[in-house]
């Protein structure tokens, strides 16, 4: 009885988990070897749209701007993040009001904010016009518009959302660290740039752990962020894997296709999560 | 040199909370101006007229369907919604956490990974299969289903959140009361449940802004008369071939994000911390 | 009470009010109205939520609906068979053969069709043709002529949003103009291989190319009606946009012929591109069928055709609605799709929707962008037009 | 019989052995102390008592009643730990009837009892405070209010005093002692600090990987160690262990640039003849060795051998100094007394009591008799 | 002139005062020992001097030269931490060869220091672990060895053993001593542990609130406390502290149910006087009372006085027996010797060392002499 109880607590959310999360992927797996269109078909089909899918010059469009903004979004945000916290805990007055201005950009959703960053980046409405405008006509900055540019304005608007939040897990790390290593350092004669190059950056690996798990998984599943910044343009230059994901699902009816791509996507976040999972659970015993 | 670097500093931390307001500044400020003046102008300047009216309209007047209703009825919506939501999902993650760290059994380990991988599924994936489910139990259409859908996908990180700092928890507790007689339940709701004040309100943020902010789910699972605040912005902002009321469109996005944006103000220092505790450690 | 279920994504001021006059004429006949809109991407967002819907079973009454979604969905069999009203209002005399195409499957009627939008318009700045004594061009080469004009005279010449739908609703007019109806029959409905591949095709990827260059930089991702702004505001010439950009002309006050022109694309005159704005009828329980058909019978009538359009910039689906109400260029629009109904010069839109499924539609797009975007020539464009319609189909 | 037996109790985490094979009986009102090196399985012996973990094999027996199968709630057993797990949400009288809460006693006999403990206890005026509002002192009263107001048949404390600061130590560790004598209850005490374990138990049992190494008497366990595990681990200076040669009945003990140190026996105990001319170690404690004018230390009868040993460090400690030399190759602990005035590197006459004197074997380290 | 001068030194957080006017001198080569109770400001001192801390006003001179503006990198101080304060993302050797780096030392010179210290202080096996991979004991050697290796001026010891457990604390402590006596250099250290400071100090300090209580050597400190608190404060168990009423040259305390105990002095202190038919407070060490077969810890010479008390709790503690009775409405605590065999309840003979008292004012708390 004992034993009985903390499982049966347990089991609704397993039960809903199990169901709504893993038996739903296999359900996609399932369609993304049929010949599904517009709604779900269960003939199978082989792994045509597999075939498709790689064959797709926009898939591997896709794939290619998940690297760059993948990589981009990551690095900046972590280096963004940490510089800020590290500024930030300086017995910085004020910093009672700076952390949430930092933090805010999370609690809102791109369909809120997504219109005024696309004015904000707009070359005729936003930044550029706005300096011509006190001015400084040479200034340009037209990088939305611009089809090898545009995928870096979605890193902007997107670093912007989370690089805040990254500073928060940075905070939490350096509020942690044990304030006689910093004395004792300093007793060393360490400068400050070496108290933190040698001392206390490397202590924070957790830390960029956490958030490389955190920022990747949001990197891949990027989407309304896309969607309202650029809607996948210039032409199709910086449509995502999630957006490639949705519009072959809903709009171009062709849901074998686009469950393939989620299949992928899938793998691709499992080969993200899953060592981190591994080593993370192992590790606390 | 010492108070040069301070006003260096200072300047820089500045900057960046320029960087980081920009976006509200310009949805504020092009919410009180009229829309000949945004036509015209420039997206920074002040208002030169102060309008107050695109707020109104977007709150009570504006098209959002056939009715002329403003976002205020879907307003009602979303909090019908989020409520339930997140409190079941609370709840569900509270119990999660505890059995999960105070009462091991082997296999427990798994289960708490299955969950955690749920975090990071693309929600895109499980719209098709979802609808049929919530159809097959007559759910489709109605904010149960809903709260249904949003409790699902919130468990991964509710159970973390209350994983992670029930794990702090001391073992020893539990054996006080159990050696005082306190059963499961009685542990939980008399121990526990007392002293999880900020994991609760760091799950309660966490879950409140993602569900209030959630469209895809909304639009998808939501019926005429359960509709969320977010679909009807964005029925609000991105009609296709009428007439763009840029000052009404942002009023009605600073409106829908006026909930959230309290709330982390309000408790952002709360939950800064309790991301420490819950969260971050991993 | 009875009751019916519209999901729809006219959510902007007038297109909501033109819904109203429906939704108040069921009401007067008891039925209450349930309001679904879902606005975004051009019924995008809407089709997404219907899939949901459906696949929940729990379809609404109607759904406003675009060209091959119609087909597409309507052979699903979850459609609701409108025969017996439709023999009774005598639908069949007063819809155009190529709208019916859409509103009819296996030769049942399934949707009740609310408008027709004419795609193949250029909207022009009166006050800039007339100060450069600029005629309306008749074709091409006078089209190109007036824009240098334009663009010499230090305006933009063509305002222009990048998304890939509005370079499609271009290159539509500029394969009607540069292939005439018999091309755009074969190429841009039958996807006939040989057409799509020819050598009239790549004159309209140059073509495309040559506007292009009559667009100013900053047009990428622009929305349309900032487009239309454009041509308001006197910065730029002209804009190739359907008939909704009306609606923007005179909301800010604007007169037709006053202050703006309204004509078909050069070279696109006697015939019409279109997209037809229907209500399809989902398959519902007994006892909301008879609400239904009231809906269907409501949309139908001329007296809505006309207040409805009139507001929505279109005209009506049905071709013996009076024009009284409608301005300059509402007339012009019924004059010139009655005319082509009955010369067969009627054709769907592929920037539309309405002249091949989404998937082909979707792998065009792709393809139109990417050569106005510079990433393709015109051989490559031709070359990649056939093969992309190919796997797609 | 005794009152609480514990019977070839074997507890095993997965594959790991945990408690090997404990056999422990303690009287009616008796003190038992668990002392053992970290991780040597006190905490686990003490909660397979207390029903808290399942015992592998073995049984446990209360008063003759095997509870082995009994939910902790139903053993009527309480228990004090380390950090005492007070409820951070209640206040102090919450938590102190919160056991009997659970037991469905009702609220005002309830009031009355905790009323009385906390009166026994000195905290009546702190009924309403908070556990985050005490001290560490305080937190521990409530603690032991918590155990007492159940008045179970059994105690169990988990290094209860661990947390305090040594001063607070002391006057709890009195305070136990009282409570232990008057009410007279069954005590199992696990702890750390020597001096506890000495002052508090009526027994010791010394753990080591699981497995009991003795158990008897405070003084038994101090005196009579049966092997060099106990003699190293109990007492604090730790006992000299100086390795030496046998002579006849006599030991010598190398010395660096001097002549050995021999201690003269008037009779070695028996098992020491075979190791003739071997190597034994010899155990004295610190206090077994002292400074010559402290003669008295060495109690009437009792054999003693002065020599002049050599100093190396001289450490006064207030009630005593304690003088550093070296003995076949150790360092080797004195205990002298506070008024004297030697000095270090220089020699000194010390007294060693020859009654204190133990041996062990070098290898297995078994004590020799 | 002294080597390391604190002098009236004050620091202040805010509007609170931690340290003040404290003046402290220490002889090169030195040993000074802070203690005082948590929150004292100890820390506090230690840093001040480090430079880690700025202090509000005062001068702390080294060998003469004012050092308040150097930062800490620049004071040749070195600094051992209560929690080591190990760089846990670098091995032992880059941990201990740190500050030699940030000094510009080339690596090949920093090599050899650290293999020298590494071996002084046998940890050389030990070099290219993490210090997660380290115990307590060995952690605190690589610290000591950081602090070692730049071979400062001035070490300083932020209670370096207070982590350790008992057993080791006490051979740290021994090594601590010897490298004291080895090198020769100034050393402040602070601690908690009474014995810690008497054995290792040349001086101890006893603050309170920021105020120096008493500054001596540790003799003085034990024997001769200038109040109240620091009688109490120093040694463990602690001095007990009797109310007592003057009674020409004999102190009169009062015992439940008999008469009262009589110390006879030969002369009592001359402030002492003035409190005749007063109270004041009668402080005598637990081993100053001893039980009667002791007697020789009461040298040739000393007064004693001997009495039967009733003996009320007795707690063998090994090397000792500590005997509690009850004098002047206090428990007091007797140091007797381990053989001892009497028992609770019952009378026994113990000897009052009279050289041994010390008198205290009972309102300021100062010390009559
Ligand atoms: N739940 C458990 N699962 C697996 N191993 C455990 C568990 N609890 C304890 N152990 C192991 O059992 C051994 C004994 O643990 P226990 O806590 O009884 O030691 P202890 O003697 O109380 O030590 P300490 O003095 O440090 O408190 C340890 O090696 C520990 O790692
Ligand atoms: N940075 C600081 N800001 C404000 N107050 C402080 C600061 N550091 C210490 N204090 C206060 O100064 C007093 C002395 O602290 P300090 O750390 O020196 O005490 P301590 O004697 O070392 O105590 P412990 O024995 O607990 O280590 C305390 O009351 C503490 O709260
Ligand atoms: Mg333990
Ligand atoms: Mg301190």
């Amino acid at each position: 009885m004992r034993e009985v109880l903390p499982r049966l607590v347990l089991s609704p959310s397993l039960f809903l988990i199990l169901l709504f999360v893993y038996g739903f992927i296999i359900y996609t797996g399932y369609l993304s070897l049929t010949d599904s269109r517009m709604l779900p078909s269960y003939e199978l089909d082989g792994f045509g749209n597999y075939t498709k899918l790689w064959g797709q010059r926009n898939w591997l469009i896709a794939l290619q701007n998940l690297a760059i903004f993948g990589i981009l979004y990551i690095a900046i945000c972590s280096v963004l993040g940490l510089v800020l916290a590290i500024l930030l805990d300086q017995k910085i007055r004020g910093e009672g009001i700076l952390r949430p201005i930092y933090l805010y950009p999370m609690a809102l959703s791109f369909i809120v904010t997504g219109t005024a960053w696309k004015w904000f980046l707009d070359p005729g409405l936003g930044l550029e016009n706005t300096m011509h405008l006190w001015g400084w006509e040479s200034f340009t900055f037209n990088w939305i518009k611009d089809r090898n540019m545009a995928i870096y304005t979605v890193v902007i608007a997107a670093v912007w959302q989370s690089s805040g939040f990254v500073m928060a897990m940075f905070l939490a790390g350096l509020r942690g660290i044990d304030s006689e290593i910093l004395k004792a350092a300093q007793m060393d004669g360490a400068s400050r740039w070496s108290l933190y190059t040698r001392i206390v950056i490397p202590q924070l690996r957790p830390v960029f752990l956490s958030a490389f798990v955190v920022l990747a998984h949001l990197a891949i599943k990027a989407y309304d962020l896309v969607i309202a910044l650029t809607n996948g343009g210039p032409g199709r230059a910086t449509e995502l894997p999630a957006t490639f994901m949705y519009s072959y699902t809903f709009t171009r009816n062709q849901m074998g296709v686009g469950a393939s791509s989620a299949v992928i996507m899938l793998a691709m976040i499992a080969s993200i999560i899953v060592p981190y999972l591994y080593s993370e659970l192992r590790e606390r015993r | 040199m010492e108070k040069l670097l301070r006003a260096a500093l200072y300047s820089v931390l500045i900057l960046f909370a320029v960087y980081y307001l920009l976006p509200l500044f310009v949805m504020l400020v092009n919410s009180v101006k009229t829309l000949d003046e945004i036509r015209g102008g420039n997206m920074m300047s002040l208002p030169e007229v102060f309008t107050f009216e695109p707020w109104l309209v977007a709150w009570s007047k504006a098209q959002i369907g056939v009715e002329p209703t403003g976002l205020s009825p879907y307003f009602i919506n979303s909090i019908m919604m989020v409520v339930p939501a997140v409190t079941i999902s609370t709840a569900l993650g509270a119990l999660n956490g505890y059995v999960l760290t105070k009462w091991r059994f082997p296999g427990d380990k798994i289960i708490f990974g299955l969950m955690l991988f749920a975090c990071f599924i693309p929600f895109q994936i499980v719209l098709i299969p979802m609808a049929r489910v919530l159809g097959i139990i007559g759910m489709a259409g109605t904010t149960s289903g809903l709260v249904l859908v949003h409790v699902v996908y919130g468990l991964g990180f509710t159970t973390l959140f209350f994983r992670n700092y029930y794990a702090a928890f001391p073992d020893e507790l539990i054996k006080a009361a159990k050696m005082d007689g306190a059963g499961f339940w009685r542990t939980f709701t008399r121990i526990l449940l007392p002293s999880s004040g900020p994991i609760i309100v760091v799950t309660v943020i966490w879950q409140f802004t993602n569900i209030w902010n959630d469209f895809l789910f909304g639009a998808s699972f939501a019926d005429f008369d359960s509709m969320p605040m977010t679909v009807a912005l964005n029925n609000l902002v991105s009609s296709s071939t009428g007439v763009k009321e840029y000052n009404v469109h942002f009023a009605g996005a600073v409106l829908a994000a006026l909930p959230t944006l309290v709330v982390y103000v309000v408790s952002g220092r709360y939950f800064v911390r309790g991301l420490m505790a819950g969260a971050v450690k991993g | 009470q009875e009751s019916v279920e519209v999901l729809h994504w006219w959510t902007a001021g007038g297109e909501a009010k033109a819904l109203q006059v429906l939704k108040k004429d069921l009401e007067s006949q008891g039925v209450s109205w349930n309001d679904m809109p879902v606005a975004g991407g051009g019924g995008e967002q809407a089709m997404t939520v219907l899939r949901a819907r459906v696949t929940s079973g729990n379809a609404p009454t109607a759904v406003q609906m675009l060209g091959f979604d119609i087909k597409d969905w309507a052979g699903e069999d979850i459609l609701a068979n409108l025969d017996e009203l439709a023999a009774k209002e005598g639908w069949d005399d007063v819809v155009p053969d190529a709208l019916k195409d859409f509103s009819k499957h296996d030769g049942h009627w399934i949707a009740a069709p609310v408008n027709v939008h004419s795609t193949n318009w250029v909207w022009a700045n009166k006050a800039i043709f007339d100060e450069l004594g600029i005629n309306q061009p008749t074709d091409w080469n006078e089209l190109i002529a007036a824009l240098d004009k334009i663009k010499a005279a230090g305006y933009t010449a063509v305002a222009h949003g990048g998304q890939a739908w509005q370079d499609a609703t271009i290159f539509d007019a500029v394969v009607m103009a540069t292939g005439g109806p018999d091309f755009y029959q074969a190429s841009m409905i039958d996807t006939d291989p040989d057409a799509l591949g020819s050598d009239t095709m790549k004159t309209v990827f140059d073509r495309m190319a040559q506007l292009r260059g009559y667009v100013d930089d900053n047009f990428s991702g622009r929305d349309w009606n900032l487009a239309t702004a454009m041509v308001i505001n006197k910065e730029a010439g002209v804009q190739f946009m359907g008939d909704w950009a009306k609606g923007e002309f005179l909301n800010a006050g604007k007169v037709p012929d006053t202050d703006f022109l309204c004509f078909r694309f050069p070279g696109t005159q006697d015939a019409v591109t279109f997209n037809s704005d229907q209500f399809v009828m989902f398959k519902v329980g007994e006892d909301r069928q008879d609400a239904q058909m009231k809906l269907a019978s409501a949309v139908m009538s001329p007296t809505f055709q006309s207040a409805f359009n009139v507001v929505k910039g279109s005209v009506p689906a049905r071709t013996d609605v009076p024009n009284d109400a409608f301005d300059a260029c509402g007339k012009k629009g019924m004059a010139e799709l009655a005319a082509a109904n009955k010369k067969g010069t009627l054709f769907g839109s592929m920037a539309h929707g309405h002249s091949v499924p989404a998937g082909v539609k979707n792998a065009m797009y792709d393809v139109i962008t990417a050569h106005f975007n510079g990433e393709y020539d015109s051989a490559t464009a031709v070359e990649e037009l056939v093969n992309a319609v190919e796997s797609a189909q | 019989m005794s009152f609480l037996q514990i019977d070839k109790v074997c507890k095993s985490f997965g594959t790991i052995k945990v408690l090997r094979d404990i056999s422990l009986d303690v009287e009616e009102g008796g003190f038992l102390v668990l002392v053992g090196p970290s991780g040597c399985g006190k905490s686990t012996l003490l909660n397979t008592i207390a029903g808290l973990e399942k015992l592998t094999t073995g049984e446990i027996r209360i008063d003759g009643n095997v509870i082995d199968d009994l939910p902790p709630s139903e053993r009527n057993i309480a228990m004090v730990f380390q950090s005492y797990a007070l409820y951070p949400n209640m206040n102090v009288g919450q938590n102190i009837a919160f056991g009997l809460e659970m037991r469905g006693m009702p609220k005002d006999e309830r009031d009355v009892k905790v009323r009385d403990v906390a009166k026994t206890l000195q905290i009546e005026h702190l009924l309403d405070r908070k556990p985050g509002q005490l001290s560490g002192g305080q937190r521990q009263r409530v603690a032991m209010g918590r155990a007492l107001v159940r008045n179970p048949q059994l105690f169990l404390f988990d290094e209860p005093l661990s947390n305090l600061d040594a001063k607070l130590r002391v006057d709890m560790r009195t305070e136990i002692k009282r409570m232990h004598q008057t009410l007279g209850t069954t005590i199992v005490y696990v702890t750390h600090d020597q001096i506890e374990a000495m002052t508090l138990g009526t027994r010791i049992a010394v753990l080591k990987d699981g497995i009991v190494q003795q158990y008897g008497t405070p003084a038994e366990i101090y005196n009579d160690p049966s092997n060099l595990f106990v003699a190293d681990f109990m007492g604090s200076p730790a006992m000299n262990l100086i390795p030496a040669v046998v002579r006849g009945n006599a030991v010598e003990m190398a010395r660096t640039g001097e002549n050995p140190l021999v201690l003269d026996f008037k009779q070695l105990p028996g098992d020491v003849a075979a190791y003739e001319g071997r190597n034994i170690i010899v155990g004295i404690r610190p206090e077994a060795i002292t400074d010559a004018d402290n003669r008295a230390l060495v109690r009437d009868g009792q054999q003693a051998v002065t020599a002049s040993c050599l100093i190396d460090v001289v450490e006064p400690a207030g009630a005593d100094i304690f003088a550093i030399t070296s003995l076949g190759g150790k360092e080797v602990v004195t205990r002298l007394h506070q008024d004297w005035s030697g000095q270090a590197n220089q020699h000194a006459e010390l007294v060693f009591n020859l009654e204190k004197v133990v041996f062990f074997d070098p290898e297995s380290g078994i004590r020799l008799r």
